[in-house]
């Protein structure tokens, strides 16, 4: 009886060393990160970016929906009326200052769903990481010249 | 400090130096340590499809005494902050902190009674990393930052550390530096 | 900053409330529903009210009756609410009624009838507010009771352990009370950064506080007494076990918590509605997209609106994803404690757990915290390609699950650490409150997706695995099986997915498509309207339970009929189900409570909160 | 010229043996990790180096820079002798392992046997003082487990080298390796393996008998209060302590360092050492894949499986092993 259990929990043990044995045969599963590129679906939420129109025009217009309607207080909006000879935007106002404290953006994309105009997105950037508390602050140079030309994202 | 406080000055030492920081660099050690959400994501890191063993960090040691690197993974409560603070303490030089998502960066989106705004309150942060949480290749981006700067220690000056040129120039890290590493005479 | 929702309260312009205060109930004595005529019989005019509220069965009973009656619905053979589930508090001074500031609110459960009772008290008003504890009739109510007294200052007389448990001993204040300070700090931004109070911002280094520790009661220092966290390899986060040990006997354990208390319920309170599902996320965070779930659908209960079709299917494949999602975890964290760090299921299970979190990414754009769920139904549609993908997840899954059986199920060192450790009987498992796999796994035939169908679970196929043995073994062979139910109903949700809106057309509730912002004011209005001030939920009191996959998640929202919930309460699952830890490793060896913590399945964030 | 085949020699020995050894030791990590990492389905250590073949560099050069902190609360003397303590045995039992026709072991003394089973007993004083002297609870816990588990093993143990004994008929383990066996040995032998293996797991305290350091209850068991070049040592302790004994199974079970059939050991008798060495490796292929794949006991678990199922299968399998020799090779 006793030699019997013994027997049957060697061969258990032998069938779960031969799923580890099977395990060695596969090719790993990694991304080889910094090397390859990381497969990022379209609707991943990174590292936000203020749009532009063709022509070169802010698509923000200043109407500070994104601010009410961020759940964390993250994103800070001062707009002022638009220079008619030189507008900044189309519309009738547009942003003097328009910061993102990345330290306080959980990600979660209501800022994108609030803005009327499609002005600021959630790129795909995610390496973020930074040595200092200061550098977090995105300002809205930062914003409108994203590393990469403005993609059109998501305008679902 | 171990041996480097003994060696002389020269080129041997500058020799010296790049050995160590490379080995610094190719062995950090993280404390397993999690604490919310980011702790998940941590393990996420070290799981085979990101696989954080490839900068030979997988040897997540539970004791503080054979860790080099803290990662801050998650809020940190009123309560939990002395903790964190002995943890650290008990951890031996050279020593690194990375605050991982924003909570521990800055209290994130729980701005209330319960959390420490920013585990930098309790204890000095090298690199952080925002995000909610952050995705495992980001704590992967952190880590080669955190090399970056492995990488320019020196055995004398820590102090004038200035970040390589990645993304964008950090400001001198000075008074958070020179709180924590002795400077020597 | 913009002020964003101010908090104009809607009593304001609401006149003629039950005097009460909020919620109106039916009054004496006829009571509406057989069990609330039930209790009305027998205590008459001794209760306050009763009747039915949103649906559910309410009784306002005074301090004074609560014992009695909580004993009474137990014992009574046509009542049979056998298990107490929750227990919260509400602090009603910001409300426009004078009188009894602090209500306590008791959900029972009946699983034999399939009934739910919320019981109110109502507390006289005075500088120290308390009310009989209930721990004597039902033993699960010793923890939560410890959180309404820590968090809102309600003393419970007669309470077997009247210690905080989530904050520390030294807190000045209760925090949930109305008057106390959400506390935090400013936001900063460019223009404050000068400012020196934001100077100091990550400059701050405290020395390291010192404490020696305080005994918990009932242990001696005559045995050894190791401290197992909160920094601790396998309490799965900033649990802090006391354990007395006899060589490696445990005598007894002390659970301390709160390491990771963060203050969800204070911070909803004071944001809107629609802000606080992506809190959920960050709640249970191994399986947000249940934690989404349980609180939209509280909120839409409250709000009495219904999700259409397809919203729903999505939901619950959503959900179940998610329940695979956390049993994968659990399991490679449960392979991890028993068996150490170099076992490659923990490998194997965090491999598959990754495809679920591509499916999240490709559907909300995040992996972990998602927030995919909105009141009134889901945040987007699926992508084209999410269908393939899935299919492709199923079929590789199923033959995963086996090869993980082949590992564990029968190998014998698992078999050995399992079986037989962490019992917990029938009786002990519906006193205590338990849910979820604790409660199955101890032989009560429950499940909320099933007995208390919600979100267009009674729809779906699904066999709800049950085992009486009681131990971490039949816990681990239940969660196997769940997580083979679960790719089942994943599999209809997939084939019976509807066409049509995947969330309610009311524009007082969800925002309006983006094409209609640019052809129609009305739109743009609303949009305006919802993205400020979000919408408003009528007076009113409601609590849901969903199974979660570490179970009952249940959402009590109290509304005073302003776009922020009045008061926001949470019962973590996890929460009721550590209570057991004590009772289950009193006797066993230290390796057991690392089993027993592993088989329970806790997450601290949501045992927190 | 005694003192040269006295001292200096064997001095010499000595010394190359021990750098091997600590090379041994380091790539043994490496070996580890990289094959772990594959059981895993991921890629294991690639920065430092190609293929990260430099990863056990960089790992003993930081822990020799690391701060040595010793505790306050410690016993100083002990806690610091500890880790040499348990490092030494490892490293003495090479002392009589043949290496090869030309390369004999250190000292060939014909106790070999016995030096092998003193030695190891010595180990886990080591271990036992490191977890005294932290004055840690969780240290204690560890060393009481190492110190409970490695006497228990140490007799089944004991038991089945006694019959390997009876087989050979010779302490020397020289003679042990190269003594012609007739088939029905061979097989006799095998049969015993698995079991001699689970003894040894339990004696190096490899998963999963790694009880006095699960990281998941004991935090690191004995090792907990040692950090930097202490804690390397014992790390290094436990990884020679491998390859000790898969030289000692390699040589009792499998010929040591001659090939099957004896086939090619006149001819090339400098092989000796290499295939010593392939067998050794392939020994700790069987230690890393059980690792991968198979769970912890409990303790007491532990404890029952050696006295209570070891220890008779162990005596009677000498008993049968002392009637089989009378009668069939006598």
């Amino acid at each position: 009886m006793a030699i019997r259990e013994f027997l049957k929990g060697a061969t258990e043990i032998g069938k779960a060393m031969g799923v580890t044995l099977k395990a060695l045969a596969e090719q790993p599963v990694t991304t080889e990160y910094p090397r390859d590129p990381v497969p990022l679906y379209p609707r991943f939420r990174g590292k936000h970016e203020l749009r532009r129109y063709e022509n070169g025009m802010e698509r923000c217009i200043g109407c500070m929906l994104c601010e009410a309607a961020c759940p964390t207080g993250a994103i800070y909006v001062e707009a002022a009326e638009n220079d008619p000879q030189h507008p900044t935007s189309p519309g009738e106002r547009y942003a003097t200052v328009y910061e993102v404290n990345l330290l306080r953006c959980i990600f979660c994309g209501d800022c994108e769903e609030a803005c009327p105009t499609e002005a600021i997105v959630l790129g795909h950037d995610f390496a973020m990481a930074n040595y200092n508390r200061r550098d977090f602050i995105l300002t809205k140079a930062e914003l409108l010249n994203p590393g990469e030309p403005n993609v059109v994202i998501r305008p679902e | 400090m171990g041996l480097e406080e003994k060696l002389p000055e020269g080129i041997l030492t500058t020799q010296l130096e790049t050995l160590v920081n490379w080995s610094r660099e190719n062995s950090t050690w993280p404390l397993l340590f999690g604490l919310a959400c980011c702790a998940i994501e941590m393990i996420a890191t070290g799981s085979a499809r990101h696989d954080i063993s490839r900068y030979g960090s997988e040897l997540f040691r539970a004791s503080p005494r054979q860790a080099d690197l803290m990662i801050v993974s998650g809020r940190v409560s009123n309560k939990m902050a002395p903790v964190i603070k002995r943890l650290h303490d008990q951890m031996s030089e050279p020593k690194w902190v990375i605050a991982m998502g924003i909570c521990a960066s800055a209290g994130g989106p729980f701005n209330n009674y319960a959390i420490v705004q920013g585990v930098d309150k309790i204890i000095p942060v090298d690199v952080y990393v925002p995000g909610c949480p952050p995705r495992p290749e980001s704590l992967l981006y952190a880590l080669d930052r955190l090399r970056a700067k492995q990488g320019k220690e020196t055995f004398r000056t820590y102090v004038d550390f200035k970040a390589p040129p990645l993304s964008k120039q950090p400001d001198e890290i000075s008074s958070l530096e020179s709180l924590r590493r002795p400077q020597l005479a | 900053m913009l002020n964003v929702s101010p908090r104009t309260r809607a009593y304001e312009t609401l006149p003629g409330l039950n005097p009460l205060g909020i919620p109106a109930v039916a009054p004496l004595p006829s009571g509406e529903s057989p069990d609330t005529a039930r209790i009305v019989e027998r205590f008459g005019t001794a209760l306050l009210a009763a009747g039915l509220h949103n649906g559910q069965q309410v009784v306002y009973v005074a301090p004074g009756q609560l014992v009695a009656l909580a004993e009474f619905v137990r014992q009574d053979p046509q009542l049979c609410y056998e298990a107490l589930i929750d227990v919260s508090a509400v602090d009603r001074s910001e409300l426009p009624v004078s009188d009894q500031r602090f209500h306590t609110i008791y959900q029972l459960r009946s699983y034999a009838r399939k009934q739910h009772l919320t019981v109110v008290c109502p507390l006289a008003d005075s500088g120290r507010p308390s009310v009989p504890t209930l721990a004597g009739v039902f033993a699960g109510a010793t923890w939560p009771e410890r959180e309404v007294w820590d968090l809102m200052g309600i003393r419970f007389t007669g309470h077997p352990d009247p210690r905080r448990i989530l904050m520390p001993e030294s807190w000045p204040n209760h925090p949930l009370q109305k008057q106390v300070p959400v506390g935090g700090e400013e936001v900063p931004f460019t223009l404050t950064w000068s400012d020196p109070e934001f100077e100091s911002f990550g400059k701050q280094v405290l020395a390291a506080e010192s404490k020696p520790p305080v005994l918990p009661p009932g242990m001696s220092r005559e045995n050894m007494i190791i401290n197992m966290g909160p920094h601790h390899p396998s309490t799965h986060g900033v649990l802090r076990l006391v354990v007395e040990l006899d060589g490696e006997t445990v005598v007894n354990v002390d659970p301390d918590l709160g390491y990771l208390h963060s203050g969800f319920e204070k911070t909803g309170e004071n944001k809107r509605y629609k802000d606080f599902v992506y809190y959920t996320d960050r709640m249970d965070y191994l399986s947000a997209m249940s934690n989404n779930m349980g609180y939209c659908l509280t909120v839409e209960k409250l709000l009495g609106i219904a999700v259409p079709a397809r919203g729903q299917v999505l939901r619950v494949l959503m959900a179940e994803l998610q329940r695979l999602a956390s049993h994968l975890f659990w399991l490679s964290t449960h392979v991890l404690d028993v068996s150490g760090t170099g076992m490659a299921l923990l490998m194997y299970a965090t491999r598959e757990r990754e495809r679920i979190l591509d499916l999240f990414e490709m559907a909300c754009g995040a992996r972990l915290t998602v927030g995919y769920m909105r009141v009134g139904g889901v945040s987007r549609d699926l992508p084209p390609a999410f269908l393939g993908h899935l299919d492709g997840f199923l079929r590789a899954m199923a033959e995963r699950i086996d090869d993980y059986e082949r590992m564990l199920t029968h190998g014998p060192l698992w078999e050995e650490r399992l079986r037989g450790v962490g019992h917990v009987s029938r009786e002990q498992a519906i006193n205590l409150g338990l849910t979820g796999p604790m409660l199955r796994g101890s032989g009560v035939d429950w499940d909320l997706r099933r007995d208390a169908p919600y979100g267009g679970y009674e729809q779906y196929d699904f066999k709800v695995p049950v085992f009486s043995e009681g131990d971490c073994y039949a816990r681990y062979l239940l969660r196997m099986e769940e997580m083979r139910q679960s790719l089942r109903i994943i599999r209809q949700a997939v084939d019976r997915l509807p066409d049509g809106p995947f969330r309610v057309e009311d524009r007082k509730i969800t925002p309006p498509p983006r094409a209609e912002l640019d052809i129609s004011m009305e739109a743009l209005i609303h949009h305006f309207k919802l993205m400020t001030e979000g919408f408003q939920a009528p007076p009113g009191m409601v609590y849901h339970g969903i199974e979660s996959s570490k179970g009952e998640l249940g959402f009590f929202v109290y509304s005073d009929g302003s776009a922020k919930p009045y008061r926001l309460h949470v019962r973590g699952p996890s929460f009721n189900n550590l209570f057991a830890i004590s009772n289950m490793s009193k006797g066993a060896m230290l390796s057991d409570i690392v089993t027993n913590i592993g088989s329970i399945d806790i997450v601290l964030g949501e045992v927190d909160r | 010229m005694d003192w040269l085949n006295l001292i200096v020699i064997p001095v010499v020995r000595s010394l190359v043996l021990i750098f091997v050894l600590l090379t041994g030791f380091a790539y043994l990590t490496w070996y580890e990790r990289k094959l772990l990492a594959r059981f895993h389905v991921r890629y294991g250590p690639n920065r430092a180096g190609p293929k990260g073949l430099l990863q056990p560099v960089a790992d003993a050069v930081k822990a020799l820079f690391k701060e040595e902190i010793i505790p306050g609360h410690v016993d100083k003397v002990v806690y610091l002798l500890a880790p040499a303590l348990a490092l030494a045995p490892a490293l003495l039992i090479w002392a009589v392992i043949p290496l090869g026709k030309d390369f004999p072991a250190v000292a060939d003394v014909p106790i070999g046997f016995l030096w092998i089973l003193a030695v190891a007993g010595i180990e886990s004083y080591g271990v036992i003082l490191a977890g005294w002297s932290s004055n840690n609870n969780y240290s204690l816990l560890g060393a009481l487990r190492s110190s409970a588990q490695m006497i228990s093993y140490e007799l089944p143990l004991g038991l089945f080298l006694i019959s390997i004994l009876l087989l050979a008929g010779d302490f020397s383990l020289v003679n042990l390796a190269e003594a012609p066996r007739q088939w029905w040995e061979w097989i006799w032998l095998w049969i015993m393996f698995p079991l001699f293996f689970i003894c040894v797991l339990a004696e190096t305290n490899r998963s999963p008998f790694d009880l006095p350091e699960t990281e998941n209850e004991l935090i690191a068991g004995f090792q907990t209060e040692y950090g930097g070049i202490k804690f390397a040592l014992f790390f290094m302790a436990e990884y020679i302590n491998m390859i000790t004994t898969s030289a000692i199974m390699a040589t009792l079970f499998f010929g040591g360092y001659a090939l099957p059939f004896g086939i090619g050991s006149e001819i090339l008798p400098w092989l000796g050492p290499f295939i010593l060495f392939g067998k050794v490796v392939v020994l700790l292929f069987l230690f890393i894949w059980v690792r991968a794949s198979i769970g912890r006991p409990r303790y007491d678990q532990l404890m029952h499986f050696s006295w209570k199922t070891l220890l008779p299968i162990s005596l009677a399998y000498m008993v049968i092993t002392a009637l089989l020799t009378v009668f069939l090779k006598a």
